[in-house]
Formats: structure tokens, sequence, C-alpha cells
């Protein structure tokens, strides 16, 4: 297999599905079943992806492959010299295990969505809406290069736009895409300051040359500062697109969307691209750059965690989840545990997207009921759901045995770890305590749907399990959400393949005295630049001391969480209403999501807004007010003018015209309409001229 | 006092005598007849001055063309059998005072003006010269001129048959 | 193709068409309208011929020898008036990389214009008469490069635009029509000033020696061409080019129309009929810049030099204070003015940052501007032609009833907020590339990224309250896109994809010229601080 | 009595011109009005000549004079036809009777 066989491969797993798109919007009114042509595109190239996997991590498993060309080509720049500006594929292990990943779910979700959308006016636009958004994730997926990743991302939030307004006659669901688009813009505006600054410090956007300029030494204004700032602009980028706190505001509401969209795109992958663009620009954060990514991150796990304690609809619930676990990959990232934060993100990806088909399975089956407090016993009508979902549920509350376990279990230690090396315990202190919750508030959640005594009889006599189509996507994703797709020990990830040999710590290229002190090379190992191993033995140290603490606590903290949620409402030992009202202002707190959205409308909102009517009233009034005011300055003293005109001037001439008049009737004997008279007077006038004009 | 200028005194009395004949005399008649005399006149001033071939075509167009074509308007105008073939005038006063005080005041002007004159020494024969002239320097002119003369024939025509 | 005089035939070819017109019965509307369709077809498919045989590397700017399709010879001479002394004008056309896109521009949006003329029904011939001539007034002034030329066709346009406005308008066409009129003679009469001051301060050197004043705007570029004693030279101590920038600037400005002087803009776009605001918003605001381009800079680069800053800084206005605005208005149209204003703002921007990226930012932004408005312009004339009213409230989920009609329009809202993809992004990326490169305007650039997020708030507001939500009970019979309204959407969807997908299609025409320019800019201040030591 | 020169060829054609004028203004009859264009035409004939002979302007002055000549001839054809017409329409030549321009 060659190297560019895999990236002609990758072309076409990209474009495979913009095909699919635009077929697929120009034909949906004309042909019925076009739909069926996106679904196999999607099969094509699902199937490429995995021979493109499989190649890559069999043939080049220690190789980047690149592949560019040139897409605008300014010429010779004065002062610049050359500058071009290119755009191009890159294939390493981590882009070809996301594209999988991507590619994976896309397809479940498609085929999820073949049941659940039956009957949908726009059935056919749907799929190609699913087939753009594949498209973009994958360019963000696969891209070699800032700008083109800028573009890609704002593409998916166009998608997302299109999704999550899909059913567009409801207010609410337009309202939630355009504050989606608008909060994802906030975010990208600081990526784009940030991609600015790249430019103008290395005139390109490729991540490998900017990682080779900046390893010889080349900073933005020629300051560590400014090498730090434009690292967290860039990260704003992913703080929109990822939900983190304080643009995490859109994510709940973008559940407006059908359900197998929010699986796709706000669980599973679309939100996972600002983790991935953290991964892709890691090499260049500094230390403070990552520490303040880290506080992003464990705000976001704590904060929304905390809200999905009190909330009632099921997606919701799973909405605030999937903000808080993101904050986790962003936060182990912060703590420089990159293996452990990529592989969260494929593992929460594959069991997110089975905890939303499933809750898709529920609303489809309940008839659009999303209340889990009208829900419950759902367990014996719905036992395959209920299995996946609780799979599912077991991993992200990181029970042993599931895949979430291995990638939690490593992000707690990663951050045990940093504390232990550098004296931030807050980190592992929320990782923990957010552990707990999440535990807790998932089991609330299955035990509130799946168990207890249902609540609309009616309903719940209606209600039956899913058809294969439905079914089966769901079968698939919880499979994968077990340990022995990833490592053979179902306690240690680190004798796993994913992260032993697929997954590495990349290379730092930030000044040494920027990093983390672990980061920083040993002495003894400078020596070895080839080798992968990029951070300090201390740390590698640190983190095998941390390894089994962090489990054990990890266990107690999930097996508490699980406990407190069958205490309160399975066995109802403690009402939970009781503890509400107790706790009225937390309560409140919590079940009001903290009061964000009215907090933005209130300043932000209503304050361009207000701006806005200001400045359209000054515009109208004051400015146009000039204008016309000037007008009417000139117009009344051009009606003096004309008065005066009109009086004096033309009184003048009217008096000649009188006066002229008056001879006229004098000479009007003359006129004989003779011309010979004529001509005799003229004789005359000529004899006048001569006279007057004589020269002698 | 040279036979040169005997000459031209009588061509300018003929001439002169003839004009204000024409424009003086009541019978429509005489003063076409006057003025064949005064054609004549004019002729002979051409002579003169050495213009032998204008003068002949003076003589032809004007004598045998121009006047011919005047009598023709007065017969077809005034029926000769009925209707007297005299003509009035008017304001002869007035007329009289302006074109004399402006024939004054010309003749003023062009005597005392300093003319700067040099006496070319003209071949006699001078047709051979306006032959060459006309048909090579003034060709478009005179080509034009055919034109004008053919309009002029057209419209003529047109205009005396509404 | 050397000598054939192929940009009078592009600039007068309306004209003919006037003229055969003039001859037509005015009953013939058909046959009217399909010969200004065929006219301006011809001016595409000659815009087509010149894109061809267009030279990509040759710069222009202000080496007379490398500007194409040059037409040049001595138009008007009158010998010896007194002090004026020998006036010698020249009839000088020809184009480089800035022009070419502008031409372009120009023959497309027409053409389209005139497609969306179709529904004018009041006094046709006069309406297609006055079209015609707008035609060549704006053609003329993309391809002019003498001064006194550039300005008869500066003043050409003007005419014909106010009786379109004032005849065919809305219910406030009077109103309206003066104000765009005395605004733009306004701004005319500034840049007169000026173009006489420049007459009497630089001589041209003839080929056999003499020296004559002249408006050739290529000798008034060169720096040696000016009198010591001249006006607006250089090496005046009184320094008067700095007030002469300011104004001939200010004329431009209006023009663009730059904040302060934008509130004609509104008004004007309301009331005209559709296809005058699609090419008063396509191709006539473009006229500003492309004027600062092509003679503020180049002539005074060492005023532009000072000025850079105040430039930056009216642009980021134009982009805040346009979008505000933008998201206050209630009318459709009066909405796109507004967002017009904002971009054009980015244009500015783009200009002052004075290097490669800045400028092919800014004119691509002509050219992008020039289409995607052109199309929202468009797509509010088409319900407008349905319904009769433009109030954003009146309408709602037209998205349900007129789907295609709702896909075109989701093309241009995206390219006009910038979304990748779209040609809009680009030319944004570009100028914000640019302007972020000069160290001296980079604070304004941060803050002008905002308009990004603004221009995403007021057209996503748009949408939602035209196409999304509930349909309004009291549309539910409107017609979606008939032929002829997708013979005007399509070509301008296409090219919006198009140049996003593909935009070296466009930037390699320009990127020689304003490498050139760039470089211009910089020589000359060198030049200059030798000259005055400053 | 002195030489005959230019003067006294350009006093006979001022004479000539006068009486010219003179009759065109007094005559009544359309005709008669011709003939006094006719000695206009003349005088200015005269005029031109002389001026060719001492002016030295070779014979251009003698070819314009023959122009005139040409002039005067299609003159007279299309005026001879224009008083045929008016003595149609007014029954008379008489200008004076003619004076319609007054209103």
């Amino acid at each position: 297999m060659q190297d560019s066989l895999l990236i002609k491969l990758a072309v076409v797993i990209l474009f495979l599905p913009l095909i699919g798109f635009i077929v697929t919007v120009f034909f949906g009114k004309s042909v019925k079943k076009v739909y069926v042509f996106e679904n196999l595109v999607l099969i094509a190239s699902f199937i490429l992806a995995s021979i493109l996997l499989y190649g890559k991590l069999n043939y080049y498993i220690d190789t980047d492959l690149f592949s560019e060309f040139e897409w605008i080509n300014l010429g010779e720049v004065p002062l610049l010299g050359l500058i071009s500006i290119k755009l191009g594929l890159m294939l390493d292990n981590v882009a070809a295990i996301m594209i999988w990943t991507v590619m994976l779910i896309s397809l479940v979700v498609h085929i999820f969505s073949i049941d659940y959308m039956k009957g949908d006016i726009r059935y056919n636009h749907y799929f190609a809406y699913l087939g753009l958004f594949t498209f973009s994730m994958s360019g963000i997926v696969l891209t070699h290069n800032i700008l083109m990743m800028y573009i890609f991302w704002e593409l998916v939030g166009l998608s997302s736009y299109l999704l999550i307004g899909f059913w567009f006659e409801k207010k609410s669901a337009s309202d939630a895409a355009k504050k989606a688009f608008i909060v994802n813009r906030i975010g990208d505006i600081g990526m784009f300051i940030g991609i600015l600054l790249l430019f103008i410090t290395y005139q390109t956007f490729s991540f490998d040359s900017i990682f080779i300029q900046l390893a010889d030494g080349k900073l933005p204004f020629n300051s560590e500062f400014w090498l730090t700032a434009t690292g967290l602009l860039i990260f704003c980028g992913a703080i929109g697109k990822s939900a983190q706190f304080p643009l995490h505001v859109w994510l709940p509401d973008a559940m407006e969307g059908p359900t197998p969209v929010s699986a796709l795109i706000h669980a599973a992958t679309m939100v996972a691209a600002g983790v991935y663009l953290v991964v892709r620009v890691f090499g260049m954060l500094t230390g403070d750059a990552l520490l303040i990514i880290a506080v992003f991150g464990a705000l976001s796990a704590l904060i929304p965690a905390t809200i999905a304690l009190t909330q009632n609809d099921i997606k919701k619930v799973l909405a605030y989840s999937t903000v808080s676990q993101l904050g986790y990959m962003i936060m182990a990232l912060g703590v420089g545990a990159y293996t452990f934060a990529f592989f969260h993100l494929i593992t929460h990806a594959f069991f997110k997207a089975c905890l939303f088909l499933g809750s898709g399975s529920v609303i489809h089956n309940m008839h659009h009921e999303q209340d889990i407090t009208r829900m419950g016993g759902l367990r014996k009508k719905m036992p395959l759901t209920y299995a996946a979902f609780l799979i599912s549920s077991l991993a992200i509350s990181g029970v042993p045995l599931t895949s979430g376990f291995l990638s939690k279990d490593g992000i707690l230690a990663g951050t045990y770890a940093f504390a232990s090396l550098t004296g931030h315990w807050l980190f592992p202190l929320v990782g923990f305590f957010v552990a707990m919750l999440t535990a807790f508030y998932m089991f609330r959640l299955i035990i509130l749907t799946f168990h207890g005594e249902p609540y609309d009889k009616e309903k719940y006599e209606h209600a039956h399990e899913s058809k294969f189509a439905m079914a089966m996507p769901l079968v698939v994703l919880s499979i994968l959400s077990i340990f022995f797709w990833y490592t053979p020990n179902p306690i240690d990830p680190g004798e796993g393949w994913v992260l032993s040999k697929w997954i590495k710590t990349p290379e730092i290229f930030t000044p040494v005295e920027t990093r983390y002190d672990f980061m920083k090379p040993d002495e003894n190992a400078a020596v070895d630049h080839s080798s992968a191993v990029v951070y300090s033995s201390s740390y590698t140290e640190a983190m095998h001391n941390a390894h089994y603490p962090a489990m054990f606590l990890s266990l107690i903290v999930a097996g508490l969480g699980i406990l407190l949620a069958f205490l309160f409402y399975q066995w109802k030992r403690i009402d939970p209403d009781k503890l509400a009202n107790k706790f009225k202002p937390l309560y409140n707190l919590s079940y009001n999501k903290w009061y964000f959205d009215e907090i933005y409308d209130a300043t932000f909102v209503a304050g361009t807004l207000m701006l806005s009517k200001f400045l359209g009233w000054f515009d109208l009034k004051v400015i146009d007010g000039i204008v016309d005011g000037s007008a009417a300055v000139t117009k009344g003293f051009s009606k003096f003018s004309g008065m005066f005109d009109n009086i004096v001037v033309d009184g003048l001439v009217n008096f000649i015209a009188i006066l002229s008049g008056f001879v006229g009737l004098i000479f009007r004997k003359m006129q004989t309409g003779k011309v010979q008279t004529y001509i005799v007077m003229v004789i005359f006038g000529l004899v006048i001229l001569l006279f007057l004009f004589k020269s002698f | 006092m040279n036979i040169y200028d005997a000459i031209f005194y009588l061509f300018a009395v003929v001439t002169g005598l003839s004009a204000f004949f024409v424009v003086t005399t009541r019978n429509i008649v005489y003063a076409a007849f006057f003025l064949l005399f005064t054609f004549f006149g004019v002729a002979g001033i051409y002579v003169l001055l050495g213009a032998d071939f204008i003068a002949i075509v003076q003589l032809i167009i004007y004598v045998g063309g121009i006047l011919i074509l005047l009598l023709f308007g007065v017969m077809l105008t005034n029926k000769i059998t009925s209707v007297q073939i005299k003509t009035g005038t008017l304001q002869i006063v007035p007329a009289a005072v302006g074109v004399g005080l402006f024939a004054g005041f010309l003749i003023a002007v062009l005597t005392y003006t300093e003319w700067k004159t040099v006496d070319t020494a003209l071949p006699l024969t001078t047709t051979e010269f306006l032959g060459v002239m006309l048909l090579q320097e003034y060709l478009v002119v005179f080509e034009l001129l055919g034109i004008l003369l053919l309009i002029a024939l057209i419209g003529a025509a047109s205009i005396a048959r509404r | 193709m050397e000598y054939f005089p192929i940009l009078s035939l592009i600039t007068f070819l309306p004209i003919i068409g006037m003229a055969i017109i003039l001859f037509i019965p005015k009953t013939q509307t058909l046959i009217i309208k399909s010969l200004t369709l065929l006219v301006t077809g011809i001016q595409v498919i000659l815009a087509c011929f010149i894109l061809y045989y267009y030279d990509y590397t040759l710069g222009g700017i202000n080496d007379p020898a490398s500007f194409q399709f040059i037409e040049k010879f001595r138009w008007i001479e009158i010998s010896g008036i007194s002090w004026i002394g020998t006036i010698k004008i020249d009839y000088f056309m020809g184009i480089d990389g800035l022009s070419v896109p502008m031409v372009l521009l120009t023959a497309i949006i027409t053409f389209i214009a005139t497609l969306s003329s179709w529904t004018i029904d009041r006094s046709v011939k006069g309406y297609f008469v006055m079209f015609l001539l707008l035609d060549t007034g704006m053609m003329g002034v993309f391809v002019a490069l003498d001064f006194f030329l550039f300005y008869i066709f500066w003043e050409l346009m003007l005419l014909p635009m106010y009786f379109l406005i004032g005849i065919w308008g809305g219910p406030r066409r009077e109103y309206a029509a003066i104000k765009f009129f005395l605004y733009t003679l306004l701004g005319s009469v500034f840049i007169l000033i000026v173009m006489i001051g420049l007459y009497f301060s630089a001589q041209e050197t003839l080929q056999d020696g003499t020296k004559v004043f002249t408006f050739n705007l290529l000798a008034l570029m060169d720096t040696g061409n000016y009198l010591t004693t001249g006006i607006l030279s250089p090496l005046n101590p009184l320094n008067l080019r700095l007030i002469a920038y300011i104004a001939l600037f200010a004329g431009f400005a209006i023009k663009i129309p730059m904040f302060p002087f934008h509130t004609w803009l509104p008004d004007a776009h309301v009331e005209a009929p559709t296809p005058i605001s699609v090419i008063l918003a396509g191709i006539l605001l473009k006229m500003g810049t492309y004027g600062i381009l092509r003679i503020s800079y180049p002539v005074f680069p060492d005023i532009t030099h000072q000025l850079v800053w105040y430039i930056a800084l009216f642009g980021m206005i134009n982009i805040i204070y346009g979008a505000l605005c933008a998201m206050a208005q209630k009318d459709f149209k009066k909405l796109i003015a507004y967002s017009s204003v904002s971009h054009m703002g980015f244009v500015l921007l783009g200009m002052a940052s004075l290097n490669t990226m800045g400028i092919s930012g800014a004119i691509l932004q002509m050219f992008n501007h020039g289409t995607i408005t052109a199309m929202l312009f468009l797509l509010v004339g088409v319900i407008y032609d349905r319904t009769h009213t433009r109030g954003l409230d009146d309408f709602g989920g037209l998205a349900i009833q007129m789907p295609a009609y709702t896909g075109f329009t989701m093309v241009a809202f995206f390219a006009a907020i910038g979304l990748p993809g779209l040609s809009g992004f680009i030319s944004e990326a570009f100028v914000f590339l640019g302007a972020f490169g000069v160290e001296t305007i980079r604070t304004l650039t941060i803050i002008s990224t905002l308009g990004i997020l603004l221009g995403a708030g007021y057209m996503l507001w748009t949408m939602q309250r035209v196409y999304l939500g509930s349909l309004n009970e009291k549309w539910s019979n409107l017609k979606d896109l008939d032929i002829r309204e997708y013979l005007m959407l399509a070509p301008l969807s296409l090219i919006i994809i198009f140049l996003g997908v593909y935009p070296s299609a466009m930037l390699d025409l320009m990127t020689t010229s304003v490498n050139s320019m760039v470089k211009f800019m910089i020589d000359s201040k060198a030049i200059f601080s030798s000259i005055t030591g400053f | 009595m002195i030489q005959v020169g230019l003067n006294h060829f350009l006093v006979l054609s001022a004479v000539l011109f006068s009486l010219g004028i003179f009759g065109i203004v007094t005559r009544k009859n359309a005709v008669m009005v011709l003939m006094g264009i006719e000695l206009i035409l003349n005088a200015a004939n005269i005029n031109f000549i002389a001026f060719a002979k001492y002016g030295n302007f070779g014979y251009q002055g003698q070819l314009i004079a023959l122009f005139v000549i040409v002039l005067a001839a299609a003159e007279a054809a299309i005026a001879l036809a224009i008083v045929l017409n008016i003595y149609k329409t007014f029954s008379t030549v008489n200008v004076d009777e003619i004076d319609t321009l007054k209103e």
C-alpha cells in the first residue's frame, strides 16, 4: 500500500459525502428515494475509512502523510516575498482514528434516521444536510492547515444551523439554530484573530511549517506572552464549538433538532471538533495557555454537571452531560494528558451517540414525550434499548469493564499526577466530584425512564421496541463501549494498543522556558530526539504513581453516585423534593441553568439590540436630520432669495419688460409686415453703424 | 486721359444711367430693357478689367438667360392684354434718403481706404487659365455648382407647378 | 486584437443601443427590452473577451506600458487661451488589474439588472434609454485613465440615475432622488475642484518634447511632472495636498458611502425600483472605492500614508455602525442597504492596510459585494413583486411556501455573513489578514472583527423572521420562482459559490497589479521623503 | 482728371449696389425686386474682378465672379418660380400687398 494511495483515499472519503449532499439536495424534491443514495454514499465512505484506518495503522503507523496544493498565489509580494496559500490533507494516526469514528457514527445515525424521520415533509433534505455535515466534519479532521480548518469549522456551523433549525416551523427551533450559529461565531472570532496572528508571524497556515518555525524560536511579536495569547485565541474557537464555559449555552438549546442529529452533531462529533482543534495545536500551547485551558475545562465540567442534576428533559440532561464530558477532555489536555483526552474523545463519541440514539428510540416510541418524570417502567417494553442505554451509562459513569472507565480513569490519573507535580489540587478534586455527579444524574435518568411505574399508562401501553434499523445502531455502539476493543487489560488502558501504539503524545514546540516543568526534556534524555516520549521522566513516574489511587478513587465516587441515584429514585429512601426545598437557592440555580441565558439576554443581547435601536434612531434622526436640516436651511435660504428674486429682481425685470412693451407699442407702427420697409430700416441702421465706426 | 479712361467713363455712364432708369421707370418692360443696357455696360467694364471670358459669360447668361427669364416672369404675372404693365412705387423719399446716405458712406469708405494695389498684367486671354482652374483646383466646386443648378432646375419646376 | 478598440466598444455600445431604441415606437416594449438585453449580453461577451486576452503578468497602476487595451488619442485641443495656455485633453482608456474585475462586474450586473427590469411597465422606452445611458457612464468610469474623461463618465451616470429613481421609484421617490442627486453632486464638485487643481500643478512631456498641462492620471502619479509652483505640487510650501486629498476622498466617500455621508443610500435603495437598487448597490458603490484606489492613492501617496489610520477608522465605523443600524431596521431593503454600508467598510479597511493582501481583499470584496448585494436586492424584489410589502415582520415561514427561493436566499445570506465556501469569506479574510498585518491599525481591525458577528446576527434574525417559523396565512398562495427569476439568481449564486471555492480565478487577475501598486506606494514614500524631507 | 484705377471701379460698383438696393426697396412688383437683386450681384462681381486685377489675386476673383453668375442664374430661376407661385396664391405680385409676415 502506497502512501499516495492512502491520501487519495482520504480525498475520496472527504468528497463522497459532498457528492451525496449535492445529489440529494437537488433531487430531493423530484426523486422520492434519493435518500437511499445518501445512505449508500455513507456506507461506501465508511468502508473506505475502515480501509484507510487499517492501512494507516498497519503500514504507516509512525509516519504522517501529507498532500497539499496551491489554492491562492499572491505572487511576489513587496516586502514579504512569495506568498501562496496552500490547502491540503494530513493523515496521522489521530486523524485516521477520528475520521473512522466520524464515519461510523455518521453511518449509524443515517441508518437510525431512516425510520426515525419517516414521514417528515423534508425527509430527503434531512439526509442531504447530514451529508453536508459529514463532509465538513471530515474536512476538519483531515486538514493540515488552520485556515482550512476554519473553513470547515464554519461549514460545520452551517450544517449544524440547518439541522438544529430543521423543524423551523417551531420558533424555538429557529431560535436555537440562530443562537447556536451566533454563539459559535463569538468563539470563531477569537479563533480567527488567532489565525491572523499566526499568519502574520509565520506567513503560512500549515500546522507543520508553523511548528517548524516555532521550534526555530520564531514567536509572534517575539514575545512568549503573545504565543500564549495566540494559543488561547485559537482555543476560543474550541470554546465555542465544544460548548465550553462560558459559551456552552447554545448546546442544550440545540436539542431542538431531531434526536439523531443531536447524537451525531451535538454529542459525538461536531462538539468534539473543539477538542480535536486543541489536540491539533497542542504542540504550540505554552504552559500558561494550557493552565488557562485546564481552568476552562474544569469549569465546563463542573457547572453543566450541576445543572444536569435537576433537568427533566431527557435530551437536556444528555446535553449537559456532553458539555461536562467535553470539559473533562479539555481539562485533560490542559493538564497535559493528551493521549487520554483523545482517547476519551473517541470512547465518549461512541457511548454518547448510543445514549442519544437510545433517548431517540425512547422519544420516538413515546410519541415525542421528552420529560423523564412522565416516563417510567420502559425497561419491560424496550429491553434492547434499555440494555444499550445501561451499558453506555455505565461507560459514562466510569464503571470497570467499559471503555469509559479506561479513558476517564486515565484523565483523572492525569489530573492527579499533574496536581502532584504542580500542586494544583483543585483539578483532581473537580474531576472526582464531577465523576460522582455524572454517575448520579445518569442513573437518575435511567431509573426515572426505565425503572419504576409508568407515569402515563396509555402511552406506556403503546410503547414498543424499535425496529431493526433503529435498534441495530444502538447495539453496535453499545458493543463499542466495552473495553476489549481498546485494551486486553480492563483496568490498565496503558497496555492497550490504542494508547501504546496508536496515540502518542506529540512533540512540544514551544520554547522550553514556557512549558510546564514536567514537559521540559530531561537532560539525559535530550539526546534522543526521535523518541516519542516528550515529557520528562518525572511525569511518567507521577503518572505511574497516580494510576492506582486514581482508579480506586474513581471507582468509589462512581459507586457513590450510582448508589445515591438508587437511594433517591429507585428505593425512594430520600425524597428529592424535600432536599430540593431545603436547598432552594441551590436547586433553583441548578434548575435554571445558573441563569446563564437570562444574564446573557439581559446584558449582551439586550445591550446590542438597544445599541442598534439607538443607532438606528441616531442615524434616522441625527445624521439624516443634519442632512435634511442642511437641506431645509438651503431651502429656506432659497425661499428667501426666491422672494427677493420675485419682488426685487423680477420686479426690475418686469419693469423693464413693461417699459419695453411701451416702447414696443410705439415701434409697433413700424411693423408693416412689408419686407421692403425692413430693408429701409436696415439701411438706416447700416448708415448709423458706418457713421459710428468711421475711421476717417 | 487716355483711351482706356475714356472707354471706362463711357461704360460707367452707360451702366450707371441705365441702372438708374431700371430702378426708376414705372414700366416693367422698359425696366427690363434698361437692365439689358446695364448688363452690357458691366460686360464692358469686365473687358476693361481684363476679364474677357467673364464678360462673354455675362452677356450670354445675363442677357440671354436671366433677362429673358425676367421678361417671361413679367409676361406670366401681368396679363398684358388687360392690365397695365406699369408698376407702382412706394416709400420713395425715405428710401432715397437712406440709400443716398448709404451710398455716400460706402463711396467714402471705399475711396478713403488705402487699398494695397498691385497692378498685375494679366494676359489677354483668360479662358484657358480659367478652364484649367475649373477642372483642376476648383473641380469640386464646379461639380457642386453643377449639382446646384440641377437642383435649382428641378426645384424651380416643382415650385412653379405646385 | 492589438488595435481593436474593445474598451470604447464596450463603453459606447449601450449608447448605440440607446440611439436605436429612440427610433423604436414606445409601444413596442418587448423589442425595446430584448434589444437592451442583447446590448448588455454583448457587453458580457465583450467582457469575457477582455478576460480572455488579458495578460495576467502586466501590472498597470502607474506604468503606461503595462496597461492593456490602451486607446489614446488627442481629444480636445485648444491652443492659446490667454493665461491658461494650450488645453490638451486625451481620450485615454486602458485597464489593469484594478479595473478588470470592475468591468466584469459591471457587465454581469447590468445584464442581470436588465433581466430584472422586465417587470417595468411604466414608460418602458424612457426607462431603458436611461438605463443604457447609465450603463455607459458606469463602464466608462472603470476604463478611463484620463481624469477629465473619468469625470465626464462620473457625471454622465448621475443624471440617468436621478431620473430612474425619481420616475420609476416608490412613493417617496422625489425626495430620495433629489437627495441622491444633491449628495453625489456635492461629491462631484469636490472632485472637480481637485481635478482642476491637479491640472494646473503638473505638466506632461509630450513626444515632441513640449510640456503641457495634463489630466492624464498616469502623468499625475509621477512626482517629477509637478511644477515647483503648482498648487498641489509636493514642493509647494503651502501643503495644500492634504486639503485636496481630503476633498477628493470626501468626493469618493460619498459614493461608497462612508459614514457619515451614507444617509442617501437607504433612501435611494428603498425608493429605487429593484433593478436600479441592484445597480446602485452592485456597481455604483464600487465607484467610490475604485476612485480612491485609482486616483487618490497613487496621485497622493504621501498623504495616503499619513491618513491611513483615519481611513481604517472610518472603515471600522462603517462596519460596526452599518451592522448595528441594519439590525434596527424593519424594512427589508433598508436592512440590506445598511448591510452594504457595513460591507463597504471592509473595503475601506482593506485599502487602509496598503499591503497586497488587504488591497486584493478590498478589490475582491468590491466584486463579491457587488454580486452578493445584487442578489440580495433581487431576492427582495422577488417577494416585493408578489406581495407589495417589504416589512420584515409581515412575513414568516416563506421557506415552506417557496423552497427554491429560500435556497437562493440562504446562499446570498450566508455569503453576506462570510461563510467559507462562498465568496464573501475570502474577501473578508483577506481584508483582515492584510489589515491585521499593519501595526498601526491592528486594534481597529480587531474591533472590526465584531462586524462578522453582528453580520451573522442581523442576517440570521432576518432569516428567521422572514423565512422560518410558521407560514403567515396571508401568503399561502405565493408562487415560487419563475424561469426569469431563476435566470437572474442562478448565475449570481454560481459566481458566489465558484469564487468561494476557487478565489484564484479572480485573485490572479489582480495580484500583479496589486503588487505593483503596493510597491509603488512603498517606493513613493521614499521618494516623497527625499523631496520634502518629512 | 486722374488716371482710372481701382477706386473708380469701386465707386461704380457702389453706385450700382445702392441703386440695386433702392430698386429692391421701392418697387412694388416682385419682378422688379428681382432686377434690383441682379444689380447688386453685378456690383459685387465688379468688385471681385477689380480686386482680381488690382489686388494680385490671379484668376481666383474672376472665378468667383463666374460662380456668382451661375448662382444668379439659379437664383433667378427659383425666384421666378416663387413669384409665379405667389401670383397663383394671392393673384398679385405686388409685394406690398403680401404682408402675412405681420401676423
